[in-house]
Parts: structure tokens; C-alpha cells; sequence
């Protein structure tokens, strides 16, 4: 087998991963899309790392979950906020930034 | 040395700091602030120390040199760019300084009452004046193009608050953001202009990292398309800034909603950025350009002085109409100044002075008078007969009002007439011409003029008018020094005419370059 | 004389200072404020007559003298001095001015006892004096502007006095407006006639202006104004002097200026400041004389008005109105006279010094049967006074008679030389001396009919036609003496300065030597035509107002007579010539403004907001269409940028 | 592939094609289940499933962080926060933005080639492998903690201070201000007391009708009267509409409660 079908399957998951968030509207799920790409990516950063030998990919990957970690964090709380306050989870009623 | 210029612009810049600094953050209701009541004495004290100041600068100034850029400093500021912090005045430059200086004070002893009491609405508004003070003399002071430009948007900033946040008409925003809309689109032309400055400078072997000082630009040779360009940029901006038909648009309405105190502020002084970057900028920089559009900035200044009396005598707001007699002598101003003889642009040099003074006061006064009526009427038909009710009112208020009409004894006369009998034989074509078409504005200016102080102050008294209080003493030590002013360089008018006199001469110079045979003639009949 | 030169400024100083202590002072100086304005009048007189007596005792070539006081303005090649020049003509102003002022003052003491602002009025007065004599003072044409305003304005405070808390108070201020803007029409030409003398010769100083025209070598040869430039000036003073002295076209605001106090209208709009314009003319003689078609035109304009002036006087019924009138005439006379060149110009000074006074003495007098008549002021329901104000009677009936010239009394003396120098031909213009000879002789006879009709209604006729409850009784001494001084003036100024030609002689130094020229028709035929016809007049008016009963209500009349009491529709031509179209100018201008300009500026933020408008629709605020727009926008580039390096670059 | 670099095992090969299909229907499972609670549990099958692809890839460490953080931490997140805003909640699928969906797929497919070709057409180097390009070298962890503390030791305490300013982040916008004073057992017992006109009950609810039938927690209990008590049943059921009638009182001593009303 191949290595880089391990890329490939990185680059789907991040296809799905950014269809999901075009598509979804409940904002909690759209948030999963994100994450879905996060995680292809970090997939690609791990297939890199082995196949140049580089342990900076690896390294780059950790730093993307950690950073990720503190985005979740922070964006649910802002999902959170919103829902309290709209009582509606979903981002199409968030339009205030209509023109 | 010591740099009194650059202390008289940093001194308000302290006191705004000083007294708008307990503004900040606070919200618009909130009164618990520690010093309650201190700020219109602060700022009083910060503007009177300026004119401290001011007399020191005036001690310092060798009239014999006028003509020369005096109480100059330079340093590099922005070195990369050719960006230099650069002062220096001349005669006319220190005079509108002085304008600034003495107007400060005045408008905010009359505006002592006028801005309620909340504490840190005082405090925002002096501030913002004192920052606009310390804004307008830094242009007059400013020798590097960049610099100037700079402070030219600069003033804007507290300009446009203190129309649209402390004005008194209904319509305070939309003046403000016409005024903004008007200066700024003035003043991209005007960046565009001092951008291809700067690069045309450098190509002709100026020093990259004093290419946008003015002496330095002075008689650079520019290309004749590329100076007429830039000569109508910066015309462009000046002539929104002065206003000049047909760009006068903002004025009327500013006149008409801001408070009495910040028209002084932005017609007398602001305003004569304008005609000073006229002066200053455009005829030295391109002196040749500046001689191909004379003819038609003439018809247009001619156009203006007309235009602005026959709406003036139109008005039925009393601001309005004060503000549509600025239109009127700015009109007079650029008509000397684009005649290029020695007595047209000494006659408008002189004129920047005495504008400023004569209608600062009758916006002052008119301020007074409007603050007295129950409903804070503009209206000039919501009053009547009020000399018997207000007698000092109404002869402060006319006095304000003739000297607006160049009544001879009174300052406004003198400048009035060297610009008329001198552009009469200006070297532009058609200036004898249009100045005989100008000569009328006189005539309408007693229209407007006597129409109004007709209308307000005769007749059997309004109803509900018959027991204003008369001016009390605030207001009469805001009028009197304006009065007294004008008075004195009324009767000698020698004391500020020594300031402009060899700067006109030299001006002309410049402009005159192409026709020696003409500056001969000149200096010829001079003796 | 150089010895007493340095109190000239106090000519002006006096009168300036009294002006401003009293306007200054406020009410401290209520009680006694009058008092000092008389003082400060006097004082000025005095000084005048000590000049004068000096002058008298100088060589005739160095009676004029240009007293420097300080540079005024200096800058750009214009130097003007604030200078004095006394020669002859100024000091003849002088005394007319601070004497006739003086007793005016005097009267206005008594005549202003019961108003409330009376230190007012005298500080309008003492400044009015001090601007007078500014004007008539001064060594160049800018200071001499300077007074021409300044008695401007005081002409405009004094006819707006009563501009609150009357019923005509408002009708008293536009009246003071008309007055102002007029002038302010005519100060145009002066203004003008500067430029026009600063672009030629460089200078606004009579002494550098006036020999440069005369061509005599003494200015610098470039600066030799010519005959057109000439013109051009003469033309533009001829204006302002219109403006200043009620001369058609701009004479309908000294009717209206009635509404000012009596005094005011006997020093300043019969005596003094209306005459400006004659002594600009005098003043201007060399760049007159440079200029014949600017002669003729001011020859045209004083005879247009002198008719003028003469036929609205028959028909008004308005005793000051009526003076106006004839005062409006009688400048016609002068400004006549100032056009005929060297041979005129003592005599329109000679007619405007005496005119002065009898004009002063028929106001003052005119003021006197006011006062006594609880102010009413129509003729017709005046009468029979002449038992009950015997001492108005006697002095208003000298200068009657001292205006409609008969001799020994002063009017003769000056209207008789002017009306002999109309009929002195001018070579090539034979037309000219018939034309204007006559029109002269015309209007004294009209003035003789207009001026006994004022008389007799007033003081004669056998029944009163007063309204109900008046006791006409005479004021105080303080307003009969200077009726008294200048009824004397009147009878007798003009023997004892013409007889011998002993004013002409004065004013040579300044106005030059006539040459003799014999009138058309000889002298004595002149005379007793001028007297016939005078007494002609006299007899028609005393027939109509004496003889017969006048009505109260004033008859329909001929046509003429409606348009003379209409000012023969000056004010309608005005309103239909110049208001209107100028009106209609301005509206346009202002509709112009709104919907031309404003808006014109208005169309850019329109078309911005448009632009706004139509790329707001990309902004829904759903953020997935950001999205969308985002990832699209990644894919692009990222398809480009592999299109163009993988495809384009070496694989 | 270079053979002398890096070998890919059999085992390996067997697991990607087990794993990486069944990855992608999970993925998809985001795109098309109704319910969030679905989707996160796709998504967890996802992330587990990336931890083995870790793990077989050499990278044993990161595979268990991504057990922890993702699984453990980061999805545990989501579920809390999908049970505060709704659990059964259930998201509609069908589009209210106009071409939303045709441009969203269009988009998707767009960078599922763009990608897939770049990856197809790019040409990789031979591959390394971890062991075989650090031939002396440590196991995976220690090896990763090198580097980690080593070169990036910066960025490591940049990142947590990341980490500190998003849970304070999330404090602060979770916060609510409080508008009302706080309730101590005083006062919710006076506020009790004061409700007491208004039919609310002090004693405990009565608790359901238990019948040996079932465990009937769903029967509501009987009063004296014979009337059923609804509030003996747990509001939960009553709103899921699941409660039973008390099935042995006489139909006669019944006063039956319409469907409408129980639900109320």
C-alpha cells in the first residue's frame, strides 16, 4: 500500500469536513465540521512526519490539537451565549450582520 | 532659542489632555467626577497662558523680516518618507496664529453657558477646543507639505465633533458629516497632489529625505502638465476649505447648526487654511500654474463675493446668514491673493485678520442674541424692536454688523480696499474687469447687513421679547476685544499691516516671475 | 500759519471725542451729555475760525497746506497718510460745517428736551460733525472716503433715531436703510475711481492725483492719466457724488430721510452732508476738466435734477418733504455749476455755502412750526401762523426770500452767478448755454412758486386749518437765536461775501482763475429775465395759497401734480428697475443654490449609496454564505495556483 | 516506495482498508444524520479511528492524546453542550438559503478534487519512515519531547498560555450577570411559603401510583377521591407523553383525562 493513501484519505475527510460546515445549520454541528477538517489535517501532518522522517510534523499536529482544544473551548462558549440568549442554535439566525 | 512656536502648539495639546482626560470613559450621565466644575476655568487658563505665549512669539518676530519664515525648527520625523517636522511663520502666518490664539479664549468665555452642565460634556467640549486650537496653529506654523497635510485632515477630528456632538440646530449631524464629507474629499485630492509632490521633487534632484520641506520645493522645476496637476489638486482642497462657490455647499449648514462658538472657530480661523494655503503653498510652489488658472480662480472669487451677498440677503436663519457673508469675503481674499499685486495680496493677508475678527463677533453676537430668545430661535422674523429692549446688544451687534460692510475707521475697510483697488490692476487677464463686477459686494453687504439689524433690532419690540436682559458682563468682555480690534487697526491699521506687507511683496515676486518689465513698473510707482 | 497748523486736528478731535465720551459714557453723562456735544461742536468752530483768520492773513499762493498727521496705511505700493489739507475750499466747509453745526446743536437742545435718548442724538450729531469734517479735511481721496462713509453712517443713525417705540418706527429705519444702501450705490463709483487712479498714477493723494491729470510735469511722466481714464473717473466720482447729494438717479432716498429729527435734516440733509458731492466735484475739478463728456454728463445730471427736484417740491404737501425737495434742486443748481468748469466752481460753492445757511435757517424754521404744532407736518392744515410764531415767521421769510434770489438777499448773490455761467457758450456746443440757461431761469421760476406756496400756507391765509387743540406758540431762545443767526446769514452772507467777488477770490487758490467768458445774452438782460420770472412765480403761488382758500384735503390734480406728489414714480422706476429684477435675480440665485448646487453635490453620496445598495446584497448575515464565499474563494485561488504552477511550471 | 525506507506491513494495509472506508460513512454521517447527537457520535467513531491511524503510523503518543483530547475532552464538550441547548433537538435538513446547498456541494466536491489530483499528481519523496530515518533513536514519546522541549519549547508556553485565556475566555462569556439577588434556602423557602395561594404545594409531590404491574413509574397516583394526580408523574414523561392511565380503578370511579389536557 501506499502512503499517501493515507493523505488522500485526509483530503476527504476534509472535503466532508467543509461541506458539513457549508451545509449544516445547527451551529453545534457545524462546529463538528470544523473539527472534522482539524483532524484531516493533523491526519496529513502525521502521514508527513513519517514519510519525511520528521518529527516536526508530529509536533505540528500536537499543536493543532491543543489549539483546537482552547477553540472548542471558546466557541462553544460563544454557542452557548448565543443560545441562551436567541433560545436557537442554529446560524442562520444569527444575521444581524445583515447589509 | 526658544522654540516658541512649537510651544504654542503644544500647549493646548497639554491642556486638552489636561482638562479632556476626566472625559474619557465615562458615560455621558455620569457626574460623579472629581473636580467638579473645573473645566471652562482650566481651559480658559491653558488659552490665556497661549497668548502669554503669543506675545512672547510677537517679541520674538524680527518685523523687519517678515518675508522670512521665522522661529523656524526642523527635525526629521519621519525620515524615511522625507517627512520633517518643520515650523516656521512669516507675517501672515503669525497673524492667523494670533487669530487662533485670541478667538480661543473669547469663544470659550462666550460659550461659558452654552454647553449645559454636565461636567464631563464641559470637559469633552473644551478639550476638543483646545485640541483645535492647538491643530489650527500648527498649520500656520508648518513648513513641510507633508506636515501640513497632516494637520490639514487633522483639524477635522475635533472640528466634526464639536458640530455634530455640541451644535445647537436640528441638523447638527448631517452638517457635521457634509462638512467631513466636503474637507475630506478636498483634502484626498490634496494627498494624491503631495504624493506626486514628493516624487517629482525627488526626480529633480531634490534630497529624498527633505523632499516635502516647502523651501526646499520652492522654485524646483516641476514639469508645466505636472504642476498645473498638482496645482489644482491643492486648489481643489483649499477652495472647499475657504469656501469658494461652487464648493461652499457645507458652509450654510454648518453655520446654521453648529454652536455660535464653533463657527467662530471654523469660518474665522479654520477656514483661512484655505486661503492661507493659497498664499503659502500653491502660488510659491507653482508659481507658473498658479498664473495659467488665475483668470478663472479670479471669475470664481468674483463669482463667490456676489453670490454669497445675494444669499445672504436671502437667509431667514440668522447663523445662515452670517455664515453666507464668509462666502462673500472669502471671495474678496482670494481675489486679492490671485491678482497677484503687492497691494491685493497684502489687502487679503490683512483681510484673513480682520474677517476673522469682524465676524467673529457678529457670530458671537448673534450667539448672544439667539441664546436670549425663550425658544432659541434662528429665525430672523421671531424677532423685532429689540434696540429699545437690548441697547448694547444691538449696537455691539451693529458695530459687528459694519464692520462686516468695511465701514471705513474699522479694520475691515482698510484690507477691503487694497484688495479692491489693488487687484484692479492685477496682471491676470480680465482682473480690472472682475474687480469692477466685485465692487458691488459692497452695496449688497449694506443690504444684508442693515436688512438684518432692520428687521431684529427696530420697530415696536416682539411679544415675549419686551424684557430680554441686556449683554451682561461675559459677554460684553467677548465683544469687547473684537471691537476694540478692530477699531484700532481700523484707525492704524500700520500695527498688522508691517506683518504682511513684505510678504505680499514677496509673493507677487514669485508670481510675477515671467514679467520683470511689469516688476519694474511696480517698484517704480512704489516710490 | 505753520504756527497754528497743529490745532487742525482738533477740528476733527473735538467733535470725535465728544462723540465718543457720550457714547461710551452711557447714562453717566445723561445730564450734561448735550452740553458737551455743543461744547465740542463749538470748540471745532473755534478752531476753524482761528485757522481761517490765519489763512486770510497768508499769501494768496501759500493758502494751501497738507498737514501731515501719520501714515495710515503703507503696504504694496499704496501710501496714504492720514493727512490735512487746509486750503481755502476746505476751511469755507469748516466754518459752514462747525458754525451752522454749532447752532444746530444749540436748537437741538430745546427741540430734543423731552426725548429720552437726546445724549444719544448728540453723539450721533458730534459724530457726524467730526466725519463731515473728515471728509471735507482730508489730503487724499481714500481718508476723504473715509468721512464720506462715516457721515454716511451718522446719516443713518440720525434718520433711524426713532426706530422703536413709535408707530413709524419701522417706516423710520428703512427709511435710514434706503438712505445707507443708496449711498453705499454711489461710494461704488468712489471706490472705483480709486482703482482706477492707483492702476494710473499709483496713488490716491489729491496732491499727486490731481497734477498728474492737469499734465503740468510735476508727477512722473508714465502716470499721465488719459483723457479716457479721465473720463472713466470723472464718470465714477459723478456717482458717488449722485449717491452722496440726492442727484438723479439715486435721489429718492432724501425724501424718505425726512423721518429722521428736524435738526438732523437741516445739518445734514440740507446744509452740509448732501453738499459732499458738490465739493467732490469742486475737489475734482482737474480731472473734470481733462474729461468734457464727464463735464457735460454732470452738467446734465444737476440740471435733470434741479427741474426735478423743483416739480416735486410744487406739489408736496409735507413741509420737510417739500424742503427735501428743494434742497434736492437747489444741489442741482451747485452740481450744474460744477460741471461748467472753472467759471462754476466758486460759485457752487458760493451757492452751497449760502444755501446752507437760508436751507438750514427754512429746516430749523420748518422744525420750530413743527414743535409748536405738536409735529404735525402738513401744509394744509397749517395757516395763518404768522401772529402766533412771529419770530419763525420774520426768519423763515428771510430765507424765503434769500432763496428765491431777490436781490440784496444772499440766494441772489450765488443762483445769479451760477444761472450767468450757464449761459457762457461752449465752444462747439452752441446748444449747450441755451439749453442749460434755460432750464436754470425755469427752475427759479419754479422755486419761487414752490417756496412762497410753502411760506403762505404755512404763515399766511386768513383762516387756521389746524386739526383740534393747538396752542402754536414759539419754543425756547435756545431754538429762536439760532433761527435768528441764520436768518441774518441768510440776508446777508451773500452781499457781504459777493459783492466784489471777494468769495471768488478766496476760493482761487484752490479752484483756479477763470477765464472771462461773455454769456450769450449780456448780464443785466439775464438778471432781469431771472427776477421777472421769479417774481412771476411768487405771484402765481400767492394768488393760489394766499389769496384764495386753501383746501384741507389736498385736491386731485392734474396729472402732473399726482406724479410730482409721487416723486414723479421714483420710487415705483426704482422698484420696477432695479428692486425687482434684482429680486428676481436673487431668487433665482437661491433657488440656483438649492437645486442646482447642493443638490448637484448631493447626486455623489447618492451614487455611492446606490452602489452601497446594490453590493449590500452580498451581505446576507448568514454566516455559512460567508462561508461559502470564503471556501470558494480558497478553492479558486488553490486552483489557480496549481493550474498556473503545476501546469505551468516544470513538473 | 522505496522498500529500504519504510515498509508498510500487511497488518497495516488490511487495517487502513478496514478503517479508512468506514471513516469516511462516518464523516459522511455529519453531512446527513438528522440529529446532533448522531453526528457527534459519528464523529467520535471518526476520532477513535484516527487514534488507531495514529497509532499505526508511528505515532503512539499522539494517537493517545487524540483518545484524550478529542474523545475524552473535546467531544465531551460538545455533548454537554448539545444536552444544555437540546438533546433531542433535531436539526431539519432542508435548505433556507437559496443555493446554499448546490453551492455548499459544489464547493465540497470542488476541494475533494482539487485535492485529490494535487495529491495524485504531486511527486513524494521516497518514504522515511520514523525508526528508519532515526536509526539509534528512542521511542516515539521521548523522541516527540525532545523536539516539543527542545525546539519548540516557546511555542509550547505560548500555547498554554492559549490554553489559560480560553478557559477564562469561556468563563467570561458563559458568565451571566446576576439581576436578581441570590436565593439562600431562606428565602426560596419565604418565596414558598408566599406562592402558597397561587396552588403551590409544600409538602412533597405524591409520588406515582405504583402498581405491581410494572414499575409504573408512568401511572399517576390516586387520590383520596379516586382522582388521578397528574403531577405524581415525572414532568419528563408527562411531556413525552408517555404516561399510562391507572389501569384498576372502576371505569365508573373514573374521571378520565383527555389526551390534550394531560399533555397540558
Amino acid at each position: 500500500m501506499d502512503i499517501t493513501n493515507y493523505v488522500v484519505l485526509a483530503a476527504a475527510l476534509f472535503a466532508i469536513g467543509a461541506t458539513t460546515v457549508l451545509l449544516r445549520r445547527n451551529a453545534i454541528v457545524v462546529f463538528m465540521g470544523v473539527e472534522l477538517m482539524l483532524n484531516a489535517t493533523n491526519l496529513a501532518f502525521v502521514t508527513f512526519a513519517r514519510l519525511h522522517g520528521d518529527l516536526t510534523g508530529q509536533v505540528l499536529a500536537f499543536f493543532v490539537m491543543v489549539v483546537a482544544a482552547a477553540e472548542v473551548v471558546v466557541g462553544l462558549a460563544i454557542i452557548v451565549t448565543i443560545f441562551r440568549t436567541r433560545r436557537s442554535a442554529s446560524v442562520d439566525d444569527v444575521n444581524l450582520l445583515k447589509g | 532659542m526658544f522654540p516658541w512656536l512649537t510651544a504654542l502648539i503644544a500647549w493646548p495639546l497639554v491642556g486638552a489632555a489636561v482638562v479632556g482626560l476626566g472625559s474619557l470613559g465615562r458615560s455621558r450621565t455620569g457626574s460623579a467626577s472629581a473636580g467638579v466644575g473645573l473645566a471652562r476655568p482650566l481651559a480658559l487658563l491653558f488659552s490665556l497662558v497661549e497668548v502669554v505665549l503669543l506675545v512672547g512669539a510677537f517679541a520674538a518676530f524680527d518685523t523687519g523680516a517678515a518675508a522670512e519664515h521665522q522661529l523656524a525648527a526642523t527635525y526629521p520625523w519621519i525620515p524615511q518618507i522625507g517627512a520633517s517636522y518643520a515650523v516656521g511663520v512669516d507675517g501672515v502666518g503669525l497673524l492667523l496664529v494670533a487669530l487662533a490664539v485670541v478667538l480661543v479664549p473669547l469663544v470659550l468665555l462666550a460659550a461659558w453657558q452654552e454647553q449645559g452642565r454636565d461636567e464631563v460634556r464641559l470637559r469633552r467640549f473644551v478639550g476638543l477646543v483646545l485640541l483645535l486650537e492647538a491643530f489650527m496653529v500648527a498649520v500656520f506654523c508648518a513648513r513641510d507639505v507633508f506636515l501640513f497635510y497632516v494637520l490639514f485632515e487633522a483639524m477635522l477630528i475635533p472640528a466634526y465633533f464639536l458640530i455634530g456632538g455640541f451644535g445647537q440646530g436640528a441638523g447638527r449631524r448631517q452638517a457635521a458629516v457634509k462638512f467631513l464629507m466636503f474637507s475630506l474629499g478636498g483634502g484626498l485630492i490634496m494627498l494624491a497632489a503631495v504624493i506626486a509632490l514628493y516624487f517629482l521633487a525627488v526626480g529633480a534632484g531634490v534630497d529624498p529625505s527633505r523632499a516635502f520641506l516647502v523651501d526646499e520645493l520652492v522654485g524646483v522645476d516641476l514639469g508645466a502638465t505636472a504642476e498645473r496637476l498638482m496645482f489644482v489638486g491643492f486648489f481643489i482642497a483649499f477652495a472647499i476649505k475657504a469656501p469658494m462657490v461652487p464648493v461652499h455647499s457645507w458652509l450654510p449648514d454648518v453655520a446654521g447648526n453648529a454652536s455660535p462658538g464653533t463657527s467662530t472657530l471654523l469660518i474665522c480661523v479654520l477656514d483661512k487654511v484655505g486661503t492661507f494655503g493659497m498664499l503659502t503653498l500653491c502660488l510659491p510652489l507653482f508659481p507658473e500654474a498658479s498664473r495659467w488658472a488665475a483668470p478663472f480662480v479670479i471669475a470664481l472669487a468674483v463669482i463667490s463675493v456676489l453670490y454669497g451677498a445675494i444669499m445672504a440677503i436671502m437667509q431667514t436663519d440668522l447663523l445662515r446668514l452670517v455664515g453666507w457673508t464668509s462666502v462673500s469675503h472669502f471671495g474678496f481674499i482670494i481675489l486679492g491673493i490671485f491678482t497677484f499685486t503687492p497691494l491685493g495680496t497684502a489687502g487679503s493677508s490683512f483681510m484673513m485678520l480682520n474677517h476673522g475678527l469682524a465676524t467673529g463677533a457678529l457670530f458671537l453676537v448673534a450667539g448672544f442674541l439667539v441664546s436670549r430668545h425663550p425658544e432659541k430661535s434662528q429665525r430672523i422674523t421671531d424677532y423685532r424692536g429689540l434696540r429699545s429692549v437690548t441697547p448694547v446688544l444691538a449696537g455691539t451687534f451693529l458695530v459687528a454688523g459694519l464692520a462686516t460692510l468695511s465701514l471705513p475707521g474699522l479694520a475691515t475697510f482698510v484690507s477691503e480696499i487694497m484688495v479692491l483697488i489693488g487687484a484692479f490692476g492685477g496682471a491676470p487677464a480680465g482682473s480690472a474687469a472682475w474687480t469692477v463686477a466685485a465692487i458691488p459686494g459692497v452695496v449688497l453687504a449694506a443690504v444684508y447687513v442693515l436688512l438684518t439689524y432692520q428687521k431684529i433690532f427696530t420697530g415696536a419690540p416682539a411679544e415675549g421679547l419686551e424684557d430680554l436682559p441686556d449683554l451682561k458682563a461675559r459677554e460684553r468682555f467677548v465683544a469687547a476685544p473684537l471691537v476694540a480690534g478692530l477699531l484700532v487697526l481700523g484707525l492704524v491699521p500700520g500695527l498688522a499691516l508691517t506683518y504682511v506687507d513684505a510678504p505680499a511683496e514677496q509673493s507677487a515676486a514669485l508670481t510675477a516671475v515671467d514679467e520683470p518689465a511689469d516688476a519694474a513698473a511696480q517698484m517704480g510707482s512704489d516710490k | 500759519m505753520n504756527d497754528v497748523i497743529g490745532l487742525a486736528p482738533w477740528l476733527i478731535g473735538f467733535p470725535l471725542i465728544g462723540a465718543a465720551i457720550l457714547l461710551l459714557g452711557g447714562k453717566a453723562t445723561d445730564r450734561w451729555g448735550h452740553w458737551l456735544g455743543v461744547l465740542a461742536s463749538a470748540a471745532s468752530g473755534v478752531v476753524g475760525f482761528i485757522l481761517m483768520f490765519r489763512m486770510i492773513g497768508t499769501p494768496a499762493e501759500e493758502r494751501s497746506i497738507d498737514h501731515h498727521l501719520w501714515t495710515w496705511l503703507s503696504a504694496g505700493g499704496l501710501d496714504v497718510d492720514l493727512g490735512i489739507r487746509l486750503d481755502p475750499l476746505s476751511l469755507t466747509f469748516v466754518m459752514l460745517v462747525t458754525f451752522v453745526g454749532t447752532l444746530i446743536h444749540v436748537y437741538s437742545v430745546a427741540y430734543m428736551d423731552h426725548d429720552p435718548h437726546r445724549r444719544r442724538f448728540f453723539a450721533y450729531l458730534n459724530l457726524f460733525v467730526a466725519a463731515m469734517l473728515t471728509l471735507v479735511l482730508a489730503d487724499s481721496y481714500l481718508l476723504l472716503f473715509v468721512g464720506w462713509e462715516g457721515v454716511g453712517l451718522a446719516s443713518y443713525l440720525l434718520i433711524g433715531f426713532w426706530d422703536t417705540g413709535r408707530p413709524s418706527a419701522r417706516e423710520n429705519a428703512v427709511a435710514a436703510k434706503k438712505a445707507f444702501v443708496m449711498n453705499r450705490i454711489g461710494d461704488m463709483g468712489l471706490i472705483a475711481a480709486m482703482a482706477l487712479m492707483f492702476s494710473a498714477v499709483g496713488s490716491v493723494r489729491f496732491a499727486d492725483v490731481l497734477p498728474a491729470v492737469a499734465g503740468d510735469g510735476t508727477g512722473p511722466a508714465s502716470a499721465l492719466i488719459s483723457t479716457g481714464t479721465a473720463t472713466a473717473i470723472g464718470l465714477c466720482l459723478l456717482l458717488a457724488a449722485c449717491g452722496k447729494s440726492a442727484q438723479f438717479p439715486l435721489q429718492a432716498w432724501l425724501g424718505d430721510a425726512m423721518a429722521g429729527p428736524t435738526p438732523v435734516s437741516a445739518l445734514i440733509h440740507a446744509a452740509t452732508m448732501v453738499t459732499a458731492g458738490v465739493y467732490l466735484m469742486v475737489r475734482s475739478g482737474p480731472i473734470l476738466e481733462a474729461a468734457p463728456t464727464a463735464q457735460l454728463v454732470v452738467v446734465i445730471v444737476g440740471a435733470v435734477t434741479l427741474l426735478f427736484g423743483a416739480v416735486v417740491g410744487t406739489a408736496k404737501d409735507d413741509i420737510k418733504k417739500a424742503l427735501a425737495a428743494s434742497t434736492m434742486s437747489q444741489i442741482g443748481y451747485m452740481m450744474l455749476a460744477a460741471g461748467l468748469g472753472p467759471a462754476g466752481y466758486a460759485f457752487a460753492i458760493f451757492h452751497l455755502l449760502t444755501h446752507g445757511f437760508f436751507k438750514a435757517g427754512l429746516f430749523l424754521g420748518a422744525g420750530s412750526v413743527m414743535h409748536a404744532m405738536s409735529d404735525q407736518t402738513d401744509m394744509r392744515r397749517f395757516g395763518g401762523l404768522s401772529r402766533f410764531l412771529p419770530i419763525t415767521w420774520i426768519t423763515m421769510g428771510l430765507g424765503w426770500l434769500a432763496i428765491l434770489g431777490i436781490p440784496p438777499f444772499s440766494g441772489f448773490w450765488s443762483k445769479d452767478g451760477i444761472i450767468e455761467a450757464a449761459f457762457i457758450p461752449v465752444e462747439g456746443q452752441p446748444w449747450r448755454a441755451w439749453v442749460f440757461g434755460t432750464v436754470a431761469v425755469l427752475g427759479a421760476a419754479i422755486t419761487a412758486f414752490y417756496m412762497t406756496r410753502l411760506f403762505f400756507m404755512t404763515f399766511g391765509g386768513r383762516r387756521p386749518r389746524w386739526t383740534e387743540g393747538q396752542h402754536p406758540h414759539e419754543g425756547s431762545p435756545l431754538m429762536w437765536w439760532p433761527l435768528v443767526f441764520l436768518g441774518v446769514g441768510s440776508a446777508a452772507l451773500g452781499a457781504v461775501l459777493g459783492i466784489g467777488g471777494t468769495f471768488t477770490t478766496w476760493l482761487e487758490p484752490v479752484v483756479g482763475q477763470a477765464e472771462h467768458h461773455e454769456p450769450v445774452l449780456p448780464v443785466p438782460v439775464i438778471i432781469t429775465v431771472t427776477l421777472v420770472v421769479v417774481v412771476l412765480g411768487a405771484l402765481l403761488a400767492f394768488r393760489m395759497y394766499a389769496v384764495q382758500l386753501v383746501p384741507e384735503e389736498a385736491p386731485r390734480g392734474s396729472v402732473l401734480t399726482r406724479a410730482a406728489r409721487r416723486d414723479l414714480y421714483q420710487d415705483a422706476a426704482n422698484e420696477t428697475l432695479v428692486v425687482l429684477p434684482a429680486h428676481g435675480v436673487a431668487r433665482l440665485v437661491q433657488v440656483g443654490d438649492r437645486d442646482v448646487v447642493d443638490r448637484g453635490w448631493g447626486v455623489l453620496p447618492q451614487a455611492v449609496s446606490w452602489f452601497g445598495a446594490v453590493f449590500r446584497k452580498a451581505q446576507s448575515g448568514y454566516v455559512r454564505s460567508y462561508a461559502a464565499g470564503m471556501a470558494g474563494g480558497v478553492l479558486v485561488i488553490a486552483a489557480v495556483a496549481w493550474l498556473v504552477v503545476g501546469l505551468g511550471g516544470a513538473q | 516506495m522505496n522498500p529500504a525506507g519504510l515498509v508498510i506491513s500487511t497488518g497495516e494495509t488490511v487495517l487502513f482498508w478496514v478503517i479508512a472506508p468506514l471513516m469516511v460513512l462516518a464523516a459522511l454521517g455529519l453531512l446527513f444524520v438528522k440529529r446532533a447527537v448522531h453526528a457527534a457520535m459519528c464523529l467520535v467513531f471518526v476520532m477513535v479511528s484516527m487514534a488507531v491511524l495514529y497509532i499505526a503510523q508511528e505515532a503512539p503518543f499522539l494517537g493517545v492524546v487524540q483518545v484524550v483530547v478529542y474523545t475524552g475532552a473535546v467531544m465531551m464538550l460538545f455533548l454537554f453542550v448539545l444536552m444544555l441547548v437540546g438533546v433531542d433537538a433535531s436539526d431539519s435538513l432542508t435548505e433556507t438559503i437559496r443555493g446554499q446547498r448546490w453551492i455548499g456541494l459544489l464547493i465540497g466536491l470542488g476541494l475533494a478534487v482539487v485535492l485529490g489530483s494535487v495529491v495524485a499528481r504531486a511527486a513524494f519523496p521516497p518514504a522515511v519512515g520514523l525508526n528508519g530515518g532515526d536509526p539509534g533513536g528512542v521511542a516515539n514519546p521521548q523522541a516527540l519531547a525532545r523536539v516539543l522541549f527542545g525546539d519548540y519549547v516557546v511555542a509550547m508556553e505560548a500555547v498554554g498560555v492559549l490554553l489559560v485565556t480560553a478557559a477564562v475566555g469561556a468563563l467570561v462569556l458563559t458568565h451571566r450577570r446576576r439581576l436578581t439577588p441570590k436565593q439562600n434556602q431562606r428565602s426560596v423557602a419565604d418565596a414558598r411559603i408566599k406562592a402558597l395561594p397561587d396552588g403551590v404545594v409544600l409538602t412533597p409531590l405524591p409520588s406515582p401510583g405504583v402498581y405491581a404491574r410494572s414499575n409504573a413509574m408512568d401511572t399517576p397516583a390516586l387520590g383520596p377521591d379516586g382522582e388521578q394526580v397528574p403531577q405524581s408523574v415525572s414532568r419528563v414523561l408527562r411531556i413525552r407523553g408517555q404516561e399510562r392511565p391507572a389501569p384498576h380503578v372502576p371505569a365508573d370511579e373514573l374521571v378520565h383525562t383527555p389526551e390534550s389536557e394531560r399533555d397540558a
